[in-house]
């Protein structure tokens, strides 16, 4: 499949939600109304786009970006896809149910810029402990300043910071990790660890 | 979601009691001898057993892209030794590569050859670790000397080049620094000479041991499909069937000029993944021979002005490493600092097809599964 | 009292001692280690009695195998490794009943003797009496009981066999 | 105590190592009262062989590291007491004795305590029976043999014991891999030795090297039960590095998967005991090999008959024993930096479905052989 038929046929299926589209060097590059990130990346995998490359967020401050290098194991053509979404409330839709690989960028976008992604299977941070407060890579984010000491399984920072931020969060559900230890009776817990 | 995804443990899973009596949660990691370095497995046991699987990664996480966004194009170029520090070479590569690529310069011819020389001694040298450290994995002790006994010699043949044994920073936006130094030809012939007598002497330790072939036959078997869904790339495609080489299928810099071949496995085994990589020791020790041979002799440094400002726009650059895709996302916004800079990381998306690979394997063999897996984790936390 | 008294009563007390531990014992892997050394101190007794070769099957058999089969199922169900169990049920009147009239019998029989195993002049080596002894006057009970663990064994094979998938 | 006149097997019967009969006897003339004289010749072995096992382990120990760094191109220690590092094994041990002695919180104190001690216990209460030369052994027993296996078996116990009082799940993982291993490895490695015994005829350590005593044209020695016994003699050896969990069969303590498995919590003295504990077991099997296939004492030429009466005969046959023992010792060693490890199934599928299986091949062939032999040639 060449690049510009795969601009024709997105250009043509979904009209308006997919903005300036461009063939360079072979690849093509599309920019995707957020909301219909999922659909066109949907289109796109059929295409035969089997092979997600990249999946990066990008903080344009007044709008947040996902981006998706996508390419094929049998034929050369690359899609550079910018899916864009509202500053004030990032969220597309997750693409992990077409790409498995997906599951761990679009975590580590969540960690570092959070972004959400519905229907995730498994939103949690990635690269940094889960009781941090903020996300790092955002244009707008101002670190403490000082060294934040941190528990191996975050459960005593994790309440008290959810405090202090204001975020409603229910009990239930949460298991801190710290327990997935006690496999083996009471005294073991953390034996392993 | 935000309660959810605050939750420490992934939804669906009950990580305080097993269902049976038999079950059991070990942490693998962050400290044990066979993490290769700080990654913890949550592993759910039923005997010895594994039910599943959970990777906790991020305990070396130092902030790579943000520091990025904060230096200029030319500054970075150190801070890429430190991701994949087994294969310093292919990350000022990959980054380079991509800022040549925004800015629309293209290396000497004489700069690209050193290019591949080093990039695939570097890969024999990766590769020499990994098979030394997946020896100490299986529990084979000896072939990790022997491997580090070559790899000592290519970092000898860096140092005489970078002066430098790991951390080179020697790639610069559009060529390379210095030439080769007088010696290096000599030495470089030598060490192949070498290296070439030193294949079946592995082979004889390693490869036509009964007891390591049956350790690693038919264990973490990765399926083609899976492979392709989870982006795996280098040796972990390769093994699984997946005759995908970025150096063949997307050539970049002067490899459609040498000739080589691609193995690859056909079961995806870790015993495909070990032989693709055994394999392509000898076509990477090919490729600098003639690559060697060819070298012309010119310029190294293309002309590039003194501040790198490449005009604004984004671009998606990717080498072959050692470990498989490296790619480099960045976007420019005309200023002498990224906009972003984000690395995929070919272990990164390898490891995240771990899961996968160890449903219905033996603790030992997770220990073999992870070491084919081949992860460093300078990469994968960046 | 001669330095083999001396023996028989420490030995006694201490594989008695070790057998209470392994009733009473509220954690169930320390008392299959009580039953270990119990199990010891039984094959020192056998020694006492010259019976030697009985002593080293003592420790080969129950110690080396059965109490190890033991640990192993314990051990691997993890959840009654860590934990105190509950040493007297609702049968404890029942059972001490029964421990009493067993203890009963014991003396009255250790009272009376055993006419039919009177002493013989002792062996200088006892292994190849019991080889042979096995082979002809007990063959059938031997090859009954080798029956049994035969039978024994293609039962746990059968159970433990995975359905072919 | 009817019976109380009978002899005592451990006490009494079987016969003394002349050696410790001869030491009792001086005591006893240095006015000391018949038990006493016991006691402390007793005492006296004691110490010789823990001394013995505590230099012999500390040489084998040097010994292991000079062979692993030379087999993989390096130099190994070369700094401590001079000439190739000879005093690092001393070095390391009485860093081991300084150690702390940590004991994990969570861990069940008394059985923590007691598991070295009955691991190192029982690798030396295997020595009892090892007959280093002529004459030269703590206790000829009648069941030699079977004594050795049953106390080797009880090693284990001491592995679970540990494995579980640490409270530590990898511990626990290498206290169950140990208890499957030793259930598997125990059964072929009897069954392996019986081969020798029938042929022998007796379970007695000092008949078994005797049978092997003599010499095929004055010097050749065809009667070492190896040549009969090869296959027996590799079931052995096989089932004999499982049970002392080394390398290829080291999946107890397998490093690279359960950390160190079994000992995991243990540090200083107490680890030091296990430390001890495996070298002298390594030791404890190899001279069993020797003397059930080798030919014990008996060197391969000549006995040297004027040397017969005496020390210097003890210390002929000493030395041959050692030598060979040593050799075993080097094989072993030489596997463990040759081979990678085995995973727990294949483990139990070499133990059960090949070792086995052959081990029986073995008896059943050299019990045909014993009564084909009767039938031919008469007794």
């Amino acid at each position: 499949m060449k690049a510009e038929e795969v601009l024709e046929k997105i250009k043509g299926q979904f009209g308006d939600a997919v903005r300036e589209g461009e063939v360079r060097d072979g690849t093509v590059y599309l920019t995707a109304d957020g909301a219909r990130n999922f659909e066109v990346c949907r289109a796109l995998h059929a295409m035969g786009f089997e092979y997600l490359n990249c999946l990066s967020g990008v903080d344009w401050k007044d709008r947040f970006e996902v981006v998706y290098d996508l390419s094929s194991l049998r034929f050369p053509a690359k899609v550079h896809l910018r899916a864009t979404t509202p500053h004030d409330d990032p969220r597309v839709r997750s693409v992990a149910s077409l790409w498995a690989t997906a599951n761990w960028h679009e975590r580590e976008a969540w960690d570092l810029l959070g972004i959400r992604f519905d229907g995730h299977p498994d939103l949690r941070r990635i690269l940094l402990p889960e009781d941090w407060v903020g996300h790092p890579l955002r244009k707008d984010y101002t670190d403490e300043g000082r060294y934040v000491q941190f528990t191996p399984y975050g459960e005593a920072k994790k309440a008290a910071s959810h405090a202090a931020h204001g975020e409603a969060k229910p009990g239930a559900g949460a298991k801190p990790a710290a327990q997935a230890g006690a496999g083996q009776g009471e005294p073991a817990a953390g034996a392993a660890e | 979601m935000d309660a959810q995804a605050a939750t420490a443990l992934p939804q669906g899973i009950e990580f305080e009691r097993g269902e049976t009596a038999e079950e059991m949660y070990v942490n693998m990691g962050p400290q044990h001898p066979s993490t290769h370095g700080v990654l913890r497995l949550l592993l759910k046991l039923d005997g010895e057993l594994i039910k599943d699987c959970i990777p906790y990664i991020g305990y070396l996480h130092r902030c790579h892209e943000k520091i990025g966004e904060n230096r200029n194009y030319i500054q970075i170029i150190p801070y890429t030794d430190r991701l994949d520090y087994l294969a310093s070479m292919y990350n000022n590569w990959s980054y380079v590569k991509a800022v040549e690529a925004l800015m629309g310069v293209k290396p000497p011819e004489r700069a690209e050859y050193m290019r591949v020389i080093l990039g695939e001694l570097q890969r024999i040298a990766s590769h020499l670790i990994w098979m030394g450290t997946f020896g100490l994995d299986i529990g084979n002790f000896t072939i990790f000397m022997y491997c580090f006994r070559e790899r000592e010699m290519i970092l000898d043949l860096f140092e005489s080049v970078s002066g430098q044994r790991l951390n080179y920073a020697f790639f610069r936006i559009g060529g390379m620094p210095m030439d080769f130094p007088e010696t290096f030809y000599n030495d470089a012939d030598g060490f192949l000479e070498w290296f070439k007598g030193r294949l079946p002497e592995y082979d004889r330790v390693m490869t036509d041991n009964i007891i390591f072939q049956r350790r690693v036959q038919g264990v973490g078997i990765l399926s083609e499909e899976d492979a392709v869904g989870y982006a795996c790339s280098g040796p972990v495609l390769r093994g699984s069937g997946i005759r995908w080489d970025l150096r063949k299928n997307d050539p970049y810099g002067i490899y459609d000029r040498f000739e080589f071949d691609v193995p690859a496995g056909d079961r995806g085994d870790v015993w495909d993944r070990y032989m693709v990589r055994r394999l392509e020791m000898e076509e990477s020790a090919r490729i600098v021979e003639q690559a060697l041979a060819q070298i012309p002799p010119g310029e190294i440094m293309a002309k590039v002005p003194k501040t790198i400002k490449p005009p604004a726009g984004q671009v998606y650059s990717r080498v072959e490493s050692p470990r498989g895709e490296l790619g480099h996302f960045i976007i420019s916004d005309g200023t002498p600092n990224p906009y972003r800079y984000r690395v995929r990381s070919p272990a990164y998306v390898n490891l995240s097809a771990l899961p996968a690979m160890l449903k219905g394997c033996l603790v030992a063999d997770a220990v073999a599964v992870l070491g084919s897996i081949d992860i460093v984790l300078g990469e994968i936390d960046r | 009292m001669t330095a083999a008294q001396v023996l028989f009563y420490l030995l006694a007390a201490f594989t008695v001692a070790l057998a209470l531990m392994v009733v009473l014992a509220q954690n169930i892997v320390r008392a299959a280690v009580a039953l270990i050394f119990s199990f010891c101190g039984l094959a020192g007794l056998y020694l006492l009695l010259d019976a030697e070769f009985l002593a080293a099957v003592q420790v080969l058999i129950y110690v080396g195998g059965i109490t190890i089969l033991l640990l192993f199922a314990i051990l691997l169900t993890s959840r009654i490794a860590g934990k105190g169990v509950r040493v007297l049920n609702e049968q404890k009147l029942l059972s001490g009943l029964v421990a009493v009239v067993l203890v009963v019998l014991l003396g009255a029989a250790v009272r009376r003797g055993f006419p039919a195993l009177a002493a013989r002049p002792p062996q200088p080596e006892n292994t190849p009496a019991i080889g042979e002894l096995l082979m002809t006057t007990y063959a059938l009970p031997f090859e009954a009981v080798s029956i049994l663990l035969l039978v024994g064994m293609v039962g746990a094979i059968y159970l433990a066999r995975k359905e072919p998938r | 105590m009817r019976r109380g006149a009978t002899r005592h097997s451990l006490l009494v019967a079987g016969k003394s190592g002349r050696t410790v009969d001869e030491l009792i006897q001086l005591l006893a003339g240095m006015g000391l009262p018949g038990l006493l004289a016991q006691a402390a010749g007793m005492l006296a072995v004691c110490a010789i062989i823990i001394g013995y096992i505590a230099v012999a382990s500390m040489f084998m120990i040097w010994w292991e590291r000079k062979i692993s760094a030379h087999i993989q191109v390096r130099l190994g220690p070369m700094r401590v007491g001079g000439w190739h590092g000879w005093a690092q094994s001393i070095a390391d041990g009485v860093k081991l004795l300084l150690k702390e002695d940590i004991v994990p919180t969570a861990a069940d104190k008394l059985v923590f305590a007691l598991a070295p001690i009955v691991v190192f216990a029982t690798a030396l209460a295997t020595y009892v029976i090892i007959p280093f030369g002529p004459g030269l052994w703590t206790k000829n027993l009648n069941i030699g043999v079977l004594y050795y296996i049953s106390i080797s078996s009880l090693t284990v116990v001491g592995i679970i014991m540990a494995g579980w009082s640490s409270n530590n799940k990898y511990s626990v993982l290498g206290a169950m891999r140990s208890a499957a291993q030793a259930i598997s490895y125990e059964v072929p490695l009897v069954v392996s030795v019986l081969g020798v015994i029938m042929v022998v005829g007796s379970l007695n350590m000092e008949a078994i090297v005797e049978y092997q005593s003599s010499r095929m044209w004055g010097f050749f020695p065809g009667h070492w039960l190896v040549w009969g016994q090869l296959v027996g003699f590799l079931v052995y050896f096989t089932a004999a590095l499982a049970e002392c969990n080394r390398l290829p069969f080291d999946i107890p303590e397998a490093e690279s998967e359960l950390v160190a498995g079994f000992h995991v919590e243990y540090s200083g003295i107490r680890f030091a005991m296990f430390f001890l504990a495996e070298y002298a077991n390594m030791f404890v099997v190899s001279a069993i090999a020797v003397t059930m296939f080798l030919g014990g004492w008996k060197g391969p030429v000549l006995t040297l008959g004027f040397l017969s009466p005496g020390l210097a005969a003890k210390l002929w046959g000493l030395f041959w024993f050692l030598t060979k023992a040593y050799f075993l010792i080097f094989v072993m060693m030489w596997l463990r930096w040759t081979l990678a490890r085995l995973r727990v199934d294949q483990l139990m599928h070499l133990g059960w479905k090949v070792l086995l299986p052959i081990a029986f091949l073995n008896l059943g062939f050299t019990g045909l052989f014993l009564i084909l032999k009767d039938v031919w040639w008469g007794s």
